[in-house]
C-alpha cells in the first residue's frame, strides 16, 4: 500500500473471486485506482444491491488486502460477515457483478515515528486490516505480536497469517473452541510484558476496544483503535458515525470516526460514553 | 451507479447543455437547477474530493445555528425499505465558526451557496439572518422551519401557518433584498398550501420542499426504538411521491413562486419529475449518501432528458405537468 | 416469498401457535391478530383460493358506500420505490349488494368480518351503520374517514378532528355496543393525537392507522400525472417508518385504546414492530398484492417471532417498546 | 392444457432457461402444478426482483407454452419484452433463480361451441398464446389461420409457428421488414373473406385489439380479445385493472380486467370508453 493519503476515488467495481473463509467471506473486487491509494486501516464503501435494490446506503469494509499490480490494474479484498441484507446480497454475487466503490475512507494507522514493538489485536473479522499493517510494521524494521480473539474458531480470522508474520501469537475464543478460552485483554497484558511492546494497534467491536484501550493505558502505552460506527455516507457529510472524543485541547466532540476516523488513539475515546453526548461536549445541550 | 436509479446513462462529465438550464429563484439566477440538500452535504468540502461543487447550481449547507451544537446521542440512523430514518439533532458549528471556515472556503473555491439557517425562536432567525448579512458570499438562505419553538411548548414551526411566517418575516427583513429567502416546508401537516401561503405572505421569494417524514422503527433484538431519538426523519427514494405531490399542489396554488424541489431523487429522471411538477430546482439529499457523484450525474441526466423531450429551456419544462403538452 | 421480507421461514401453514395470540378489540376477541387491509382483499372470496381465509383473524373488506360505485378511470395505480400509489376511487357495490352477496358468503364460509364503511356525509355514515345492526356476522365496524366531506367543501374528515369526531359518534350511536368501532385514521395531518383522541372521545372503541400518504407520480414520457385521479394514495413497504410512529404516538398518548396497525407489514417481523410499538392486531395490504399468501405466512412468522422473543402471549408484546426489557 | 379452470396456485418457480427470440425473451420457468390447468389465454403473475427489492407490484405474462411432463413436473413458458425495471431484472436472471408464480390466471379464450373456422390475430408479444389456442383449436377440428404484426420484424413473434400451424399467415410490420408495411387490420378483411372466418381470436396492444373488434363485428363474426391492463395483483382483489364493459343485462360495468378478462367479446368491450367512465356506468359519478 502506498503512503501518500490522496483524496478517496468512487469507482465501478467488479467481484473479482468471493470465497468462504470460516464463518466469513472474502471478496476480492477489482476497484482500480483504489489500491495504489489505500493504506493500512482505510474501509471502503460498497453499494450493495444491484439496481432495484430497496437499501439506500452504503456499506463500509475494512480493507484486508490490495494488489497494484496485476491483469486487474488493482485490487482490493475484504472480509466480511453476511448479516444483513446488504452482505447476504454481496455472498449471492458471482464473478463479474458490478458493484460501485468509494475508498479508501478514513484516516489509516499511523505507523511509529521510530522502530518500534507492536502488538496488533484483533477481534472476529476486525483483524482483517492488521496484516497490512504487519507487513507495513516488519518494513519499518518494527517487530510485531498479535492477539487474535473471536467468539468461536470460525471467526477467528487469520490466525495463519498471523503465524506468519508474527513473533508472538495469542488466540483466544469465547467457547475456547480455539487457543485459550477467554478474552483478548486476558492475554494480553503477557504479551505486552513479554514482546516490550511500545503500541497497541486493535480493531474489533467496541467492547473489545474498550478493554483494549484500558490495559494499554495500564501500562503506559497509547493504542491505536479502529472503531466501527454505523455509517451512512462513509464520507464525512451526514453525521451519523459521530462518538465522544476529547481533543488536543481537551475538549470533548462528537466527531465524525468515517473522516476523523475510523483509527482513534484509544485514551482519546471517551468509551464509557459511546451512544451518549457527554454533558461536557462541545455544544451539548444544556 | 449501482444505486437504484431510472436511467443510467454514462456517468460522464455533465454535457454540453443541449438546452438553457439557468433557473431563476427570485433575484438571483443559477447556472443550472442541481443542488445538494441540506445536511446531506455538510458544507460541500468533502463532496468536492469527488467532483467541482462549482458545477452545480449551489451548495445549499448543513442547517446552522446561533451556537455550536452536538446533536443527538447515536445510533442516528436506521436503513428503511428505499429510505433512512435520520436523528442527528443538527449537530454543527455555530454561526461564527461556519462563517469563518465553511462559507470563506465556499467562497473561494467558487461555489455558489444556500446558507440554511435553524433556530429555536423567532428571534435566533433573525439574529442568524443579520449575521450573514454582513457575510460575502451567500447566494440566497434557506430558512429550516422544522425545528421546535421553545416559545410554543416545541411545536414545530413549520407545523403552524402563523408561526412560520412570523420566521419567514424576521429573516425576510435582516436580509438583503438581492438575497432570495426559501422557507423549507414540512409535508408532515394537514395542509401545506395554507404553510406555504403563510411564508410567501411573509416575504419569503421562494419554498423549498420536503423536508423529512416523521417516520420511527424499532430494534427487533432490543425491541425498543432504533435511533436514540426515538423518531427520525424518513428521506430517500420511499418518499418522492409525497415531495412530488406537495411541489404540484403549491405550484397550482402559487404558480409564480420559485421552487426548490426535494426528496427522493437519485436521478435526472426523478429530477424532471419535479420540475415538471413545478420545481425550479432540484436538491439531491439521501441519494449522494449511496452515490457521492449523484449531484452532477443527475444533473447530467436531467439535460439529457430535457433534451429528449424537446426542451430548449428547462424554464419552459417548469410545471409543464399541469399544462400538458400542446 | 421472492418478496422482499426481512426473515422468511419456511411458507407453512401456521404452526401450533407457541404462545397465546388471541387479543382483544375492545368488546371482541380475535383468535388471532393478523388482518387483511381494508380494499386489499376485497371481500375474502379471492383470497380463500389461496389460503382459508377462516385462520385469519378477521377479514377486513373493501370500504362499503350506500350505493355502487364505479370509481375513478384508470390508470389507477403506479409502482414507487417500495410502494404503489392508488387511486381506485372506492370502486364497489353498494350496501345492498355487499349484505346480500360479500357478507353473507363470509358468514356462511366462517369468517370474521370487519366491516369498512365510508360515506360523503355523516348521515351516510349513520345509515349504513343502521343498515349493518340489522345484519348478522358483523364482528367489527372500520369507519374509514378517509374521504371528502360534501358539506365542507371535501375536506377529508380524517383532517378534522371534529368532523372525524362527528362521524365516529354517529356510527357508534347506530351501532350495538358488542360490535367494536374501529377510526381508521389518515397519517396526513399535523397532528395524529388529536385526531385519535377526538375518536375516542366519541365512543371509537379503537384505531386503525395507517391510510396511505398522499402522493404522486408523473409520466415521463406523457409528462402528465399517470393517476387519472392525479393524486392518489402511496402505500407498500416506503410508508412503513411513517406507520410505526402514528401507533407509537397514539399508543403512548391512548395506552388503552386498541390499535390496528398497517402500512407496509409485509413479514412476520414488521408486524413484530407494529404490536411493539402499541398495535393489538396488524393488517396486510399492499403485500397481499405481491404474495397472495402474505396473511397467514405474516401470522406464522409473527408466532414463531414472538416465540423466540420469550413472549408467552401476544398481549404481552402490545407496545412493549414504550416500556423495554425489563 | 387441461380444459378444467380450477383455482390459481402459488409457487416456488425457478427459471430453467432463457433466450432472446428477437427483440424478446422467451422464459421457461418450472412451476408444477400451474401447467396442469393452465388454459390458451389465462396468464401467470411473477413476483420479480429478488429479496430485496424495490418492486412491490407482480407483473402478468400471457402463458405461452406448458408442458406438464417430464423431469420438471410442469414448466410454464412466457414470451416478454424487457422494458421496465421487473423485465429487465428477469432478462438478467440464469437457470435456476427463484421466482414465486401465481397462476394460471383470468378467463381463458373460448372455445367455439361447433367446429369452426377460427381467426388469430397477433399483435407483437401478443401472439404468444395464440399458438396454444391454435393447438386446440386444431384439435377440435378447427381451421385456424393467422394475421401477426408488429412494429417490425424483431417484434413479430412466432411467425414460423405460424406457418407451420396456420393455412392463411398474413403478416404486417410497421416499418415493412416484414411482410405488409401496415397493420394488422389493413390485411385482416381479405383473410376473413379467403378464410370464412367464424370467429376471430385476438390479442396484443389496445389500439389493435379496438380496430380488430370493428373489423369483426363489420363481418358480424364474434372477436375475443385478451386484453393488457395495468394489473397491481392480477386475482382479483385491488380493482387497478378495470375497464368500462357491457353485461348481458346491457348495463356497463367497470369490470376486473384480471378476473373477469383478460379474454373479452370484443363487442361488450367499449374500447372508446377504455381510460374513462362512461357516464352511464354502473355507480358512475352523477
Ligand atoms: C469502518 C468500518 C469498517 C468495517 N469493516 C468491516 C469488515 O471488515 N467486515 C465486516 O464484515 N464488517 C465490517 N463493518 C461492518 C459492516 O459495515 C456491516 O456489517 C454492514 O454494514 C452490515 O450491512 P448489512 O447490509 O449486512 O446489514 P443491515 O442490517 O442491512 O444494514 C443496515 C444499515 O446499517 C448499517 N450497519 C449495520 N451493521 C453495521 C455495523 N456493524 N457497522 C456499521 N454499520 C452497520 C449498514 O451499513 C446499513 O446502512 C465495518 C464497519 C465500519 C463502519
Ligand atoms: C394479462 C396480461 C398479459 C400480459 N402478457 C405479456 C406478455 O406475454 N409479454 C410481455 O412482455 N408483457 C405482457 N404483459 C405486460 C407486462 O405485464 C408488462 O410488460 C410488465 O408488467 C412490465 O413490467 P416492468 O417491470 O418491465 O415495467 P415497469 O414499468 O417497471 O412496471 C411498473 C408497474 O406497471 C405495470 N405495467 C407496466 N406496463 C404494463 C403493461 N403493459 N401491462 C400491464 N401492466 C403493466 C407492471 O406490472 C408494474 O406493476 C401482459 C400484461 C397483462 C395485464
Ligand atoms: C442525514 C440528514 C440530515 C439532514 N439535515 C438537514 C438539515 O440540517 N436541514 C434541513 O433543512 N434538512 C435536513 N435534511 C433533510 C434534507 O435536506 C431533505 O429535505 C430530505 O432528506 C429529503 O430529501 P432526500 O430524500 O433527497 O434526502 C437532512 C436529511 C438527512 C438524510
Ligand atoms: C389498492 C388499495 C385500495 C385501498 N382501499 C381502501 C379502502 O377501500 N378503504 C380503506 O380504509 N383503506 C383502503 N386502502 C388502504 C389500506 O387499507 C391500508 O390502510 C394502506 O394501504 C396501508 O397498508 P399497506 O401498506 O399494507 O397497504 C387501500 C389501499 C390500496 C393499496
Ligand atoms: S458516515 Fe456520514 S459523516 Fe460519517
Ligand atoms: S389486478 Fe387487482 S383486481 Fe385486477
Amino acid at each position: 500500500m502506498s503512503e501518500a493519503t490522496a483524496r478517496p476515488l468512487q469507482v465501478r467495481g467488479e467481484v473479482l473471486s468471493t470465497h468462504r473463509v470460516g464463518a466469513y467471506h472474502h471478496l476480492v473486487l477489482v476497484a482500480p485506482g483504489v489500491a495504489d491509494q489505500a493504506r493500512p486501516g482505510q474501509f471502503v464503501a460498497l453499494a450493495l444491491g444491484g439496481p432495484d435494490t430497496n437499501l439506500v446506503l452504503r456499506r463500509a469494509f475494512s480493507i484486508y488486502r490490495v494488489s497494484t499490480r496485476g491483469v486487474y490494474g488493482g485490487t482490493v479484498e475484504i472480509i466480511y460477515a453476511a448479516r444483513g441484507a446488504g452482505t447476504q446480497w454481496l455472498a449471492r454475487q458471482v464473478q463479474h457483478t458490478r458493484v460501485d466503490v468509494v475508498g479508501p475512507l478514513g484516516r489509516p494507522f499511523a505507523p511509529p515515528r521510530d522502530v518500534a514493538s507492536a502488538t496488533l489485536v484483533g477481534g472476529g473479522y476486525g483483524s482483517a486490516p492488521l496484516f497490512a499493517l504487519a507487513e507495513m510494521l516488519q518494513a519499518r524494521g518494527c517487530r510485531v505480536d498479535f492477539v487474535l480473539g473471536a467468539a468461536s474458531s470460525d471467526r477467528l480470522f487469520g490466525a495463519l497469517d498471523a503465524k506468519r508474520m508474527g513473533s508472538i501469537v495469542a488466540v483466544t475464543t469465547d467457547d475456547g473452541s480455539a487457543g485459550t478460552r477467554g478474552r483478548v485483554t486476558d492475554v494480553l497484558p503477557a504479551v505486552i510484558e513479554r514482546a516490550g511492546t511500545d503500541v497497541v494497534y486493535a480493531c474489533g467491536p467496541m467492547a473489545m476496544l474498550r478493554a483494549v484501550s484500558v490495559v494499554a493505558d495500564s501500562y503506559g502505552i497509547p493504542a491505536q483503535c479502529a472503531v466501527e460506527e454505523s455509517m451512512a455516507c462513509g464520507i464525512g457529510v451526514c453525521m451519523t458515525c459521530v462518538l465522544p472524543v476529547r481533543g488536543d485541547d481537551g475538549i470533548t466532540r462528537m466527531v465524525r470516526s468515517c473522516v476523523e476516523g475510523p483509527v482513534f488513539l484509544g485514551d482519546r475515546v471517551r468509551w464509557d460514553d459511546v451512544g451518549t453526548v457527554p454533558a461536557d461536549a462541545l455544544g451539548a445541550p444544556r | 451507479m449501482t444505486f437504484s436509479v431510472r436511467t443510467v446513462p454514462a456517468p460522464t462529465a455533465p454535457a454540453e447543455p443541449a438546452c438553457d438550464v439557468t433557473t431563476r429563484l427570485g433575484p438571483v439566477t443559477l447556472p443550472n437547477p442541481v443542488l445538494t440538500a441540506s445536511g446531506c452535504a455538510a458544507a460541500g468540502r468533502e463532496l468536492d474530493q469527488f467532483f467541482d461543487v462549482t458545477q452545480l447550481g449551489a451548495v445549499v449547507t448543513k442547517s446552522i445555528q446561533l451556537a455550536a451544537r452536538s446533536g443527538r446521542p447515536t445510533p442516528r440512523m436506521a436503513e428503511t425499505p428505499s429510505g433512512m430514518l435520520n436523528s442527528i439533532g443538527l449537530q454543527g458549528p455555530g454561526i461564527d465558526d461556519f462563517l469563518a471556515k465553511d462559507l470563506s472556503w465556499l467562497r473561494e473555491r467558487g461555489a455558489r451557496t444556500v446558507v440554511s439557517i435553524a433556530g429555536s425562536s423567532v428571534e435566533d432567525y433573525a439574529t442568524l439572518a443579520r449575521r450573514l448579512r454582513r457575510a460575502d458570499g451567500v447566494t440566497a438562505i434557506e430558512v429550516n422551519i422544522s425545528c421546535p419553538n421553545v416559545a410554543d411548548r416545541g411545536l414545530v414551526f413549520a407545523c403552524d401557518p402563523v408561526a412560520a411566517g412570523d420566521v419567514v418575516a424576521a429573516v425576510r427583513h435582516e436580509t438583503d433584498a438581492a438575497v432570495p429567502v426559501f422557507a423549507k416546508l414540512s409535508p408532515d401537516v394537514t395542509d401545506i398550501v395554507a404553510v406555504a401561503r403563510a411564508c410567501v405572505e411573509a416575504g419569503a421569494d421562494g419554498l423549498s420542499m420536503i423536508n423529512t417524514l416523521l417516520g420511527m422503527a424499532l430494534d427487533l433484538d432490543t425491541m425498543r426504538p432504533v435511533l436514540a431519538g426515538v423518531t427520525g426523519g424518513l428521506s430517500g427514494p420511499a418518499i418522492r411521491p409525497v415531495a412530488v405531490r406537495c411541489i404540484w399542489q403549491v405550484h397550482a396554488a402559487l404558480p409564480d413562486v420559485p421552487i426548490i424541489g426535494m426528496g427522493g431523487v437519485r436521478s435526472g429522471l426523478d429530477a424532471l419529475e419535479m420540475v415538471l411538477a413545478g420545481a425550479s430546482a432540484v436538491s439531491v439529499g439521501t441519494a449522494v449518501f449511496n452515490d457521492p457523484g449523484a449531484p452532477p450525474r443527475v444533473l447530467h441526466e436531467l439535460v439529457v432528458a430535457l433534451a429528449e423531450r424537446g426542451f430548449d429551456r428547462l424554464s419552459d419544462a417548469v410545471g409543464f405537468a399541469h399544462r400538458g403538452p400542446a
